[in-house]
């Protein structure tokens, strides 16, 4: 399967493990996102609170690019990001004048041809009874807590994925790999990634409820599709230990990281070792 | 020898003819391929060649679509009624057809028969017919089938004929003598005979079909395709038929004299509703009975001059003309 | 003075019993004065009103008319104004194609609590009345050769005063480009078309499943009714008049079951003949042939060349097809200032002598008893005078408001060459923008009058 | 009418001041057809009205005109003045100079020419109007009741106890509707079963009540006053006749364990059972999904059981036709289903958990767990394992005033029953807390108020002005998070049950129901009065009435009243047997018209039916429209969608209406 890939400045900054993760992920289920010539910022940080338009011409002129570049599919693989992206087409859609504006702004038209996919979606679209045979080693002993933070399904009217409160596709593909979800509360929680610089406490606080949940309902490690949340709560999990005086020790993975375990593909080569929390 | 005048020559005189407050009226192009009788503000607005026949006939001059007869005032029990005649302007018809001119002469029995139609007599007199003789004929056309021909004379005061550059004039009555007295030469050219079309049925034949065949599936199975609609009588040299009706109210108003056409469904409908022509077929029927059978035995003349308008203005290009072929070959 | 203040205008009101009647009592009965022109028209409700009465209003000589009634969500009959709203979208916008001057046509929404209203309105009407003077251009041609119209009230026979004959309008008057009575030429018959419609309607005739074909013979429309007669039926661009019309004829469905032969245009007729139940589908057979047109003016209004709801669809319709050239004439029809607009049309139905073929040929034209043929009352002159004329042609237009599909037969049937279909079109593309109403598209549309919405905008209405 | 006579009034000077009658009453003289023309001081007194009946019979006039006041004040007066002199009453006009003419003009002359025009106007509208016999409808003196609650009882009673007889129809086992299910009542907290069971059992035994219970209408045909309603009599697998309802059978049947209705799931039932003890009828049914012997021919031990011999596993639905003369619709509520995604704009609340933990409940199932007759019997116990509560959270406003997840209206109800919910809690237990998270406190209504303080400052419940965002679950605690919006800062509860006041909707199948009655529905399904203030218990279909939350959101006293409301006028509409109606209506050509249905369409009151015509044979002629007098109200909306004018509405016919315009020419 073709489609075209946006990394997004985390998978190319901080959270470059995640696409090295998913590059060895995708590519051993025959899935080869290819970037996208030429991509620029998707709008999610400054652009939105300030100026609505630009947050708008900046995704549209990523979806035009991949158009241009013959795709039909665009996986962004943070949650932001397609958020961002589906935010853009949806608007154009519903507002031909501002497809027009849009348009002529970014010298590139975006018809909403381009469909934007997150990363479970590409795992639904590879199949999960086709991932199933080829699970070479099941996770057998692992009782992940599916975190899909508070983009993945939301704003529901945006993503028209899942179930934007009681999520449950994460759950099914760990299901597939032979692991055994817990059921919890947070998987939709926010932590705090939004006053990351601002209020590190809030962050602190938010991502140890999160943890604290998850630990609670007997999870061993945590699971996400998000380069955001994998950086507060493994890369900040120290810190929040230390504020709250708990010991979780959960290490957190991300999607692509248990699948492509699970298929085989060594953590090295997944880039596991990279993680702050490692395996006990 | 013949009597000869050159186009411009004819175009001068019809001026003068405007300027002494006469009204001349002839085919003029109303937009693109539609060729119509209408009066003309100048003899150059008037089309010579380049069709066949105006869309529509030159009745119109003598016997108008819509005619004020007159008005009415009623207080309390008192009625006033005001003649509504107005004076009639002498008026010319320049380079009507054959088919038209014919017409007219058939027409004043019917208006004249038992009683003189001041209306139409009042046109008629203020009327000299300057008819042009036909140089082509299309499909549609059979004059030569009802006696008459591209040069015929009939019902005109003059004839001219179209020599190219000039006309020859045959002047016919001393109305026609009067408008072109003085203004032609004497010359040796005169209009070559032409035929028209080839005969396409014969009246005694259709009279003595439709004397013979007033029922049978005939009428019915060949009118199939007629919608109804007065597009061949409005635009008939002959037809004539007409309704009087009064428009106003109950204090005031006027009678006002309308065309009408036997091929409309309430034509003949009854106020109790019933209909003794209830279909297309009995009203077809009657127009081809009235025009070769009634007013013949009548008047002794066909009410049919072939001008063809009848198919030309069909929606569906049916028109006499179908029919009276299909009763030719019936027979 | 000029004579506009001395001019005393005639107000015609046409009110709703319950709201502005009401609205009028009261302010008797708190003695709000206003000019005395008004005459006001008691009936139960605005969607009695019917747009023949405004008409009407004008002909006897209202130089303004006001219609008004309760405001929405008020209706004493819950919505009979709505549906009144909707029609007066409609038909203010064929008015103003045919030049009216709407200036002169008010709508108001006054309740039975608003004398005051009914007094300033009134007040406001009759003043802005004066000032336009009284109402000269209706149905008149401006320069125009015939002396015999220096007289008003003789305009209505004009040139007849002359001898009957219509003068032509002017040479420099619009030209439509119109071919007259004169059929396109005959062109290159698409004669695979032409074999698979004889096979499909011989086959039709032999199994009995109908009894008549009706379709297009060399002379005009034919009607086959034996299998053997099937090789009768031609393809051509000669096929242009819309056959369905012949289903609504008596003498036609005495022939038994039919199959009628119909191009994509003519079947957007069938669509709206059988929403308003005048054929019957299921015994009805039709075969729809792919036209590409079949030139002007006929074709100007298309929007459809391939048939969809046919039994038998019979060739492919060329992809791309040229833009309709109506909408341009149209627009500049409307680029002229209104009197001179109705001045275009009175000259163009100057030439109309009511021979009514355009109403015989439309296939939606199948009243039992034409309105236009009813003489208790006289809604419509008989006589082809301007005020005859324009009657006819406003209640012809109107009565196929959101049903007409756009066949262009009226203007290929009339022999005085008049462009009808203008008319329609006019409606056509209001119902489009107001409504994203097409008629004959979609069978699952509800008819667009008949039925309305709390939404229909009324930035007319005060 | 050629022998027209006008009256002109001065109305004391009211007219004549500005009028010149004299001159006016000479005009009207002149016009053709007016054989006398006369003024007088005051018409509507009673010389004035002898005057008129006196030329009536001496000038032998056939139409009359009063030039005078509106119509609308004195119409009927003149009607009735020339009927006493042997004239049909609709061959008057009156031209209303008054109020439209001499009151609101000052020039004289200007006066008096309109008050001339506007005569000539009415002179030239009698002379063509009909003479007119009032509409006689003959009424079928029944009615039919749709809906066994609180409201369709109130209605049923009413009707019956006003002497004509009544069919209820209500779907389920037995009639009670919500109301039998409810613990106590606001504000008042008197036991809803005590006072609504007598009430089911009157109409149980009531001689002039026929009772469908467990049966749903199929269909309804006909218009005011003569309706056909067909019921479907769903199969009960126990002959009601013969069963007297000993208990036996339930007692009996070995599958005891099906989540019971009438106890929203907080309770089980057998699968042969009576919803509730005091149900009417007091006969069981059984459950074909779930019993042994209807699904694979096992077990029958009831059958065996039953002395009386009343089990019919053969049993099959029936469908019975009814006649009668009025509906009255009380179809009732559901709640809005707060768990699942549901389709459409209702997105429903998976942040709550509603379905995902058992100790999320709604209103009503809270309801059946302080209900005495409840399956805990009262006692307050949490459905996940029987604990008793210690602190419960309520959440008003659940689907209610969200656009974005529910519906645009307030529920009307839940912040008195969310009130009364907190109060019955505390009553039983006192070391108990109640939280109410709410948007606004909405207690318009006898004592309501006082009833939410006495919650507050009696029962203690804490009130939070702001909404939840989610509820999760910590070992056996509900962690309910949401916002004080008044405090300003985010609210964490650890409650033990949490209770949801789910918005009110109407019941599944209304809008089927509304359309088999021509009845019209807002975009919520609720269904439609013909006017909001002054027809609120009537619809635009003739005939059927409203009452109760099928209408719109309403607690039960509001319910209750509108059920008398709309008995009230079925009453009125069975005071006679026949039904009379003004004869200006519309009605259809049938020769003329060419069955296009426009006016079937447009009719705002499905007066219009599609119709044949057929010889005296019985051979088809023509497909017609065709006016039903009985329903009609003549607007006259058909006249003007019609193209050929084949619908006439009398009194304002065509000929009418065009005379007038015309003789202002």
């Amino acid at each position: 399967m073709r489609l075209a890939y946006y990394p997004g400045c985390a998978l190319h900054g901080s959270s470059n493990d995640y696409e090295q993760s998913l590059r060895a992920c995708l590519g051993k289920l025959e899935v080869e996102p290819q970037e996208i010539q030429e991509w620029i910022c998707c709008g999610a940080t400054a652009a939105h609170a300030l100026n609505h338009k630009l947050s708008i011409a900046l995704p549209a002129r990523n979806l035009a690019l991949a158009e241009q570049q013959g795709f039909e599919d665009l996986l962004a693989p943070c949650p932001m990001c397609s958020m961002q992206l589906l935010k853009a087409a949806k608007l154009m859609d519903e507002d031909a004048g501002l497809r027009r504006e849009i348009s002529s702004v970014i010298e590139a038209e975006a018809s909403g041809r381009v469909k934007v996919l997150n990363l479970i979606q590409v795992f639904q679209r590879v199949g999960l009874d086709r991932i199933k045979p080829v699970v070479k080693k099941p996770l057998a002993d692992l009782k992940p807590a599916c975190y899909y933070g508070c983009l993945l399904t939301r704003p529901p009217d945006v993503v028209k994925f899942d179930d934007p409160e009681q999520p449950s596709s994460m759950e099914a593909i760990m299901a597939v790999l032979g692991a055994k979800p817990v059921d919890w509360n947070y998987r939709t929680e926010c932590c705090g990634a939004g006053m990351t610089m601002a209020k590190e406490e809030t962050v602190l606080e938010l991502s140890q409820r999160i943890l604290a949940d998850a630990q609670q309902h007997g999870a061993n490690c945590l699971v996400t599709a998000c380069p955001m949340c994998h950086v507060n709560l493994d890369m900040k999990q120290g810190d929040i230990e230390r504020h709250s005086g708990e010991r979780f020790g959960l290490p957190v993975y991300y999607l692509t990281d248990l699948v492509g375990l699970a298929l085989g593909i060594s953590a090295e080569e997944l880039g596991i070792d990279r993680h702050f929390v490692k395996k006990v | 020898m013949s009597e000869i005048l050159t186009k411009a020559g004819l175009r001068e005189l019809a001026k003068e003819w405007n300027a002494q407050g006469k009204v001349v009226a002839g085919p003029a192009q109303v937009k693109p391929g539609l060729v119509l009788y209408a009066p003309l503000a100048s003899a150059d607005d008037i089309v010579w060649d380049g069709f066949v026949r105006a869309a529509n006939s030159a009745k119109e001059a003598v016997f108008p679509r819509h005619e004020l007869l007159c008005r009415y005032h009623l207080e309390g029990n008192r009625v006033e009624l005001t003649n509504g005649g107005a004076e009639v302007a002498a008026q010319i018809l320049l380079a009507v057809r054959p088919c038209d001119a014919a017409a007219l002469p058939i027409l004043d029995h019917v208006f004249n028969w038992d009683y003189r139609d001041e209306a139409y007599n009042r046109r008629r007199e203020a009327t000299t017919v300057v008819t042009l003789a036909c140089a082509s004929y299309d499909e549609s056309c059979f004059c030569t089938s009802v006696g008459l021909g591209p040069q015929a004379e009939r019902g005109s005061d003059v004839m001219l004929f179209d020599l190219g550059d000039e006309f020859e004039v045959r002047c016919l009555t001393d109305k026609g003598r009067a408008i072109f007295a003085g203004k032609t030469q004497t010359s040796e050219r005169t209009a070559p005979l032409s035929k028209g079309p080839k005969p396409r049925f014969s009246p005694q034949h259709i009279k003595q079909f439709v004397d013979e065949h007033f029922t049978g599936p005939f009428w019915q199975d060949e009118t199939l395709a007629c919608l109804g609609c007065g597009a061949c009588a409005y635009n008939c040299p002959t037809c004539h038929c007409f309704d009087i009706v009064d428009e106003g109210n109950s204090q005031h108003g006027e009678r006002v004299r309308n065309w009408d056409s036997c091929q409309f469904a309430q034509f003949t409908l009854h106020a109790s509703g019933h209909n003794p022509r209830p279909d297309q077929g009995s009203r077809q029927r009657q127009r081809v009975l009235h025009k070769f059978s009634i007013y013949p035995e009548k008047f002794g003349e066909i009410l049919c001059t072939g001008c063809g308008n009848c198919t030309r203005n069909c929606p569906e290009g049916q028109g006499l003309l179908t029919l009276l072929t299909g009763i030719e070959h019936a027979l | 003075m000029s004579e506009a203040n001395q001019f005393e205008p005639k107000i015609i009101a046409y009110v709703c019993n319950w709201c502005t009647y009401l609205g009028a009592d009261l302010a008797g009965t708190t003695r709000l004065e206003y000019p005395a022109n008004v005459r006001i028209i008691r009936l139960p409700c605005t969607g009695r009103i019917d747009f023949n009465l405004l008409v009407k209003a004008f002909e006897i000589g209202a130089d303004t008319v006001l219609v008004s009634g309760c405001h929405p969500g008020d209706c004493h009959y819950t919505a009979g104004n709505y549906h009144a709203r909707r029609r007066w979208m409609l038909f203010r916008e064929l008015l103003d194609t045919l030049g009216f001057d709407l200036r002169r046509i008010y709508f108001t929404w006054i309740s039975a609590a608003e004398g005051r209203k009914w007094q300033e309105e009134i007040t406001r009407i009759t003043e802005e009345t004066r000032k336009l003077g009284p109402y000269r251009e209706l149905y008149k041609k401006n320069g125009n050769q015939n002396p015999s119209l220096a007289t008003e009230d003789e305009s209505a026979r004009s040139a007849l005063e002359c001898g009957g004959l219509t003068p032509p309008c002017p040479r420099q008057g619009m030209d439509l480009g119109k071919e007259g009575g004169v059929k396109p030429p005959h062109s290159k018959a698409p004669l695979a078309q032409e074999q698979k419609l004889r096979e499909t309607c011989r086959k039709l005739l032999e199994d009995g499943t109908v009894q008549v074909v009706i379709g297009y013979g060399a002379g005009g429309p034919v009607f086959i009714r034996r299998a053997e007669d099937a090789g009768k039926l031609v393809w051509n661009t000669n096929c242009q008049a819309n056959l369905a019309t012949y289903l609504k004829r008596k003498e036609i469905k005495r022939l038994g079951k039919a199959a009628v032969v119909v191009k994509a245009c003519d079947e957007r007729g069938l669509v709206i003949l059988e929403k308003e139940s005048q054929i019957d589908r299921l015994t009805l057979r039709v075969i729809g042939m792919a036209c590409d047109g079949m030139g002007q003016p006929k074709c100007d209004a298309c929007k459809v060349h391939q048939p969809r709801f046919a039994d038998e669809i019979i060739g492919e319709a060329a992809a791309q097809q040229p833009e309709t050239p109506h909408a341009t004439e149209t627009d500049a029809l409307m680029q002229m200032p209104p009197a001179e607009r109705m001045s275009w049309w009175a000259q163009e139905f100057e030439r109309c002598v009511k021979c009514y073929a355009c109403r015989q040929v439309c296939p939606l034209c199948y009243c039992e008893r034409c309105i236009a043929d009813k003489n208790r009352p006289v809604v419509i002159d008989t006589s082809a005078t301007p005020k005859g004329n324009f009657a006819w042609h406003i209640t012809r237009a109107f009565h196929l408001a959101g049903r007409c599909v756009g066949c262009g037969e009226c203007t290929r049937a009339c022999p005085a060459g008049i462009p009808l279909g203008l008319l329609n079109l006019t409606l056509a593309r209001a119902a489009e923008k107001h409504f994203g109403y097409q008629a004959g598209m979609d069978p699952k549309v509800e008819p667009l009058i008949g039925s309305y919405a709390l939404t229909d905008k009324e930035d007319f209405i005060r | 009418m050629s022998r027209i006579g006008v009256f002109v009034c001065w109305c004391g000077e009211n007219i004549a001041r500005t009028v010149d009658v004299a001159e006016v009453a000479s005009a009207s003289a002149k016009i053709p057809g007016v054989r006398c023309s006369v003024h007088y001081k005051y018409m509507c007194s009673d010389p004035g009205q002898a005057m008129i009946r006196e030329k009536i019979e001496r000038e032998r006039l056939d139409a009359v005109v009063v030039a005078s006041c509106s119509p609308h004040m004195h119409l009927k007066t003149f009607r009735k003045t020339v009927e006493r002199a042997g004239l049909n009453p609709y061959l008057v006009e009156m031209a209303n100079i008054r109020e439209q003419c001499s009151w609101v003009h000052h020039d004289r002359s200007q006066a008096t020419a309109k008050a001339a025009e506007i005569i000539r106007m009415s002179v030239e509208k009698v002379r063509q109007d009909h003479a007119l016999q009032p509409i006689r409808v003959p009424v079928t003196r029944r009615a039919m009741v749709i809906g066994g609650g609180v409201a369709g009882i109130q209605a049923a009673l009413d009707i019956a106890d006003a002497g004509y007889e009544v069919v209820m129809v209500e779907r389920e086992p037995s009639i009670g509707g919500k109301m039998a299910g409810l613990s106590e009542t606001f504000p008042t907290l008197d036991c809803s079963q005590c006072i609504l069971t007598p009430r089911m059992v009157e109409v149980g035994q009531h001689p002039r009540i026929k009772l469908y219970s467990y049966s749903e209408v199929e269909a309804v045909d006909g218009f005011i006053g003569n309706f056909t309603a067909k019921i479907r009599q769903k199969a009960r697998y126990v002959d009601i006749s013969k069963c007297t309802g000993c208990g036996e059978c339930w007692n009996v049947c070995p599958l005891k364990r099906n989540p019971s209705e009438f106890d929203f799931k907080m309770g089980m039932r057998p699968a042969i059972y009576v919803p509730f003890p005091q149900a009417v009828p007091a006969r069981p049914v059984i459950d074909s999904k779930t019993c042994a012997k209807l699904i694979r021919n096992g077990c029958g031990l009831c059958e065996k059981k039953c002395q009386a011999g009343a089990i019919n596993f053969k049993d099959t639905d029936k469908v019975v036709e009814e006649k009668i003369g009025a509906v009255v619709v009380a179809t009732g509520y559901q709640l809005y289903d707060i768990g699942k995604q549901q389709t459409g704009k209702l997105a429903g609340y998976g942040e709550y958990g509603y379905g995902k933990y058992k100790d999320v409940i709604d209103s009503l199932q809270f309801e059946r767990l302080v209900s005495a007759s409840g399956p805990t019997n009262g006692a307050i116990k949490r459905p996940s394992d029987g604990k008793e509560p210690k602190s419960v959270v309520f959440v008003s406003c659940v689907g209610s005033r969200d656009n974005a997840k529910g519906l645009s209206y307030c529920s009307k109800i839940c912040c008195m029953y969310t009130a009364k919910h907190t109060m019955l809690y505390k009553h039983k237990v006192h070391d108990g807390q109640a939280h109410v998270f709410y948007m606004d406190l909405r207690s318009g209504g006898k004592g309501y108020e006082e009833f939410v303080r006495r919650a507050i400052e009696q029962d203690g419940a804490k009130y939070y002005r702001g909404r939840v965002s989610k509820i999760t679950q910590q070992n056996s605690k509900l962690i309910v998070r949401g916002a004080d919006t008044l405090a300003g800062t985010p609210v964490t509860i650890e409650a033990d049950l949490v209770v949801l006041a789910a918005a009110m909707r109407p019941s599944p199948g209304v809008t089927d129901l509304a359309r088999m009655l021509n009845v019209g529905y807002d975009e919520h399904g609720f269904l439609l009065e013909s006017h909001p203030k002054l027809r609120p218990v009537e619809t635009n279909a003739g005939g059927v009435f409203i009452c109760g939350a099928c209408h719109s959101p309403k607690d039960i006293p509001e319910s209750v009243a509108q059920a008398s409301a709309a008995a009230a006028k079925t009453q009125i509409l069975f005071a006679a047997e026949e039904l009379t109606r003004e004869p200006e209506i519309a009605q259809i050509n049938e020769q003329m018209c060419a069955a296009c249905f426009a006016c079937y369409r447009t009719c705002p009151y499905h007066a219009i039916e599609q119709a044949e015509v057929h010889t005296p044979r019985g051979v088809f002629v023509k497909k017609t429209a065709r006016v039903n007098p009985g329903l009609c109200m003549g607007c006259g909306t058909c006249v003007a969608v019609c193209p050929s004018k084949s619908a006439e509405l009398e009194g304002f016919t065509e000929q009418e209406i065009y005379s007038m315009v015309e003789s202002l020419a």
